[in-house]
């Protein structure tokens, strides 16, 4: 099962690498912003897995707090985003 | 795979650095830092420091670029044209990493169970807390008790910049009640969801809170946790309903209270006989009376980086709100 | 055992596939919010099955419940964020390929 | 190869260090001064933690049949440096609000001027 979880954390970090680079270069800003999001849950997911990888699990605390931190950075992006006109 | 991991991380957070120079959209370079931060906790996780991680993803990604976001919305979100040449900054920089890789190459290498800092002080906390203090988290030992009187320190440093940042800016209350209301009030599904969410969130800082001694956690990341559940209330619902249910100056009294809760743990070990913040002397059964130590110092720390967290988000949210609907 | 590997082994790599599909959805598509689109159905689903693979591989204890708070947390959060993101997207004025090949032809005509 | 392993990590730390310190110094913008600044501030707590680790190691925490932890030491300093590094980070954005309050504008050039004007 080890041998699953380091293809299955490989993999994500390629997911996680196409959604940085999304938010490194980006069209629109709302595009940057679905990038960081979806960086964050790969994120979310990359500890997860890692938890099995390493063999200790119980740390899955860092990915629930990795959740909520994203969420709650994605509302404050929209709300203070309504304060500043868009460029594009 | 530790290692893979390692290299391919820490080679995007290298890549993720190097693209905040070139941007020019403040907007942007405070959303790449906020991956910045996601990442170098994510290596933290890697390289075994959890606590460090959980803090630095609820802190530095955190309640860090909610700030920032806060400062932009008054600043302004592009950065303009530099005067200056940028060709001597990056002769000093080039010069200066040149040296720093000159001196790396006589550091110890990376990981090697031999290195000098490996060999004093931590053997005795990795074989000692665990019987000394009884607790399986060593961070939260050392962390409260054997360097008990540092992290009392730090807690007054974070008062202090609470101080600060109070002093320069100020909650301002909005007195007429006429003024649109602030928050995303367009955004009815947010509405509901954060209703769902916020105390599931309280509910995970209190596990944070108490669950600290064993696993991940402690005062520190519970008290950012729970700010971070009203500060998604405030930003949802707007300051005004956020200032009904939790008042700015409940959060001033709350800031100090966890301080002197704190001190008083070590006034009172000193009044039963012992040091200051001496925990063997709080009960009868020294191991006892480090759990107790420990489970109330750490209630001190969370409560005042709770209040102190929430009351520089109001802060910076108050001035945002007052500047923009001007 | 063997199987219940099998199975989470399969939830795992279908996971893997549908986030790596989102991925390249987030450069392949044409406009936003077909982007939008992309990124947050792959989202979801990714989540579920690599969560649930990982579910198999517990033996119903603390580390059960977190995964299934984590799963929750993020089939409530991450829907919700694409479509305040969507929908502030299309306050601010972003319009769609077509209507933006509308607009084209208006201009033109 | 092992060689690369070794100093890899370190590596990093004196770019990021050295990245965020040419932000620090050729940025006009003071907002972007503090994420360098911040940037900076993470290359360090990522050497302390580097230092930390130990190979086959695992996270401090007492868990049956492991043997060898990482070093806990280091882990302490950074997680309350974290705290005390956004504490200060607040204190810098709040003088900035004061500062465009103040001045106007947030460049550094431009408030040099209106000083010079005075």
């Amino acid at each position: 099962m080890t041998e699953m979880y380091a293809a299955i954390c490989i993999a994500i970090l390629l997911v996680m690498a196409i959604a940085l680079a999304r938010a490194c270069y980006s069209p629109t800003v709302y595009d940057r912003i679905l990038g960081v999001n979806m960086f964050g849950t790969k994120t979310v997911l990359f500890i997860a897995v890692t938890g099995y990888l390493m063999g200790r699990p119980e740390f899955l605390d860092i990915a629930i707090v990795y959740a909520l931190i994203n969420f709650i950075g994605m509302v404050a992006v929209l709300r203070f985003f309504e304060y500043t006109a868009p460029v594009e | 795979m530790a290692e893979l991991i390692d290299l391919v991380l820490l080679a995007m957070l290298a890549l993720t650095a190097l693209r905040i120079i070139f941007l020019k959209d403040l907007f942007a370079i405070v959303m790449l830092f906020g991956i910045y931060s996601f990442l170098s906790a994510l290596i933290f996780v890697n390289l075994d420091a959890v606590d460090v991680a959980f803090t630095e993803a609820s802190v530095g990604a955190g309640i860090s670029t909610v700030l920032m976001l806060g400062t932009l919305a008054l600043t302004g979100r592009k950065e303009k044209k530099s005067s200056h040449t940028s060709i001597l900054p990056l002769i000093v920089v080039c010069v200066t990493g040149a040296a720093l890789i000159y001196g790396t190459l006589d550091m110890p290498p990376f990981g090697h169970p031999d290195n000098p800092i490996h060999q004093h002080v931590a053997p005795r906390y990795i074989e000692e807390s665990p019987k000394e203090v009884g607790l399986p988290n060593m961070v939260t030992s050392v962390l409260a008790s054997y360097r008990g009187f540092d992290t009392f320190g730090e807690t007054v440093v974070v008062f202090a910049a609470a101080i600060g940042v109070l002093s320069l800016l100020g909650i301002r209350r909005r007195k007429d009640k006429d003024t649109p209301e602030s928050g995303l009030e367009a955004h009815h599904v947010l509405h509901v969801v954060a209703k769902v969410i916020i105390p599931l969130v309280i509910l995970f800082a209190l596990y944070v809170q108490f669950h600290g001694d064993f696993g991940p956690g402690g005062g520190f990341q519970a008290g950012v946790i729970g700010a971070a559940a009203f500060i998604l209330y405030a930003l949802v619902f707007g300051l005004p309903k956020s200032f009904a249910v939790v008042s700015p100056k409940i959060l001033q009294l709350m800031a100090s209270f966890g301080v002197l809760l704190y001190a008083s743990v070590g006034l009172y070990s000193m009044f039963k006989g012992g040091n200051f913040l001496d925990y063997n002397k709080l009960a009868a059964d020294p191991l006892a009376g480090q759990h107790y130590g420990i489970i109330i110092i750490e209630l001190g720390v969370g409560i005042t980086v709770f209040a102190v967290m929430l009351s520089i988000f109001y802060a910076f949210d108050s001035q945002a709100e007052r500047s923009n609907i001007q | 055992m063997f199987v219940l590997d099998i199975i989470s082994s399969i939830l795992l790599i279908a996971g893997v596939f549908f986030g790596l599909s989102g991925a390249v959805g987030l450069f392949k598509f044409p406009d936003f919010f077909t982007r939008v689109h992309a990124a947050s159905i792959t989202d979801s689903i990714a989540a579920i099955l690599i969560i649930g693979g990982l579910l198999l591989q517990t033996s119903f204890d603390l580390n059960t419940a977190k995964l299934l708070f984590i799963l929750a947390f993020l089939m409530i959060t991450s829907p919700t964020a694409s479509h305040a993101l969507a929908k502030s997207a299309r306050h601010g004025g972003l319009l769609t390929m077509a209507e933006v090949k509308e607009k084209q032809q208006e201009q033109t005509h | 190869m092992n060689f690369i392993l070794d100093y890899y990590n370190y590596w990093i730390v004196v770019f990021l260090m050295m990245t965020g310190f040419y932000i620090v110094i050729s940025a006009n913008n003071l907002v972007k001064k503090i994420v360098g600044l911040n940037v900076f501030q993470t290359s360090v707590f990522m050497l302390y933690i580097s230092m930390g680790k130990v190979t086959g190691g695992t996270a401090p925490i007492v868990a049956e049949g492991v043997t060898q932890y990482s070093n806990p030491l280091p882990h302490v300093l950074i997680l309350t440096a974290i705290v005390v590094g956004v504490a200060t980070t607040a204190v810098g954005l709040a003088l900035i609000v004061r500062i465009k309050r103040a001045y106007g504008t947030v460049e550094e050039n431009e408030f040099d001027n209106k000083d010079d004007a005075i």
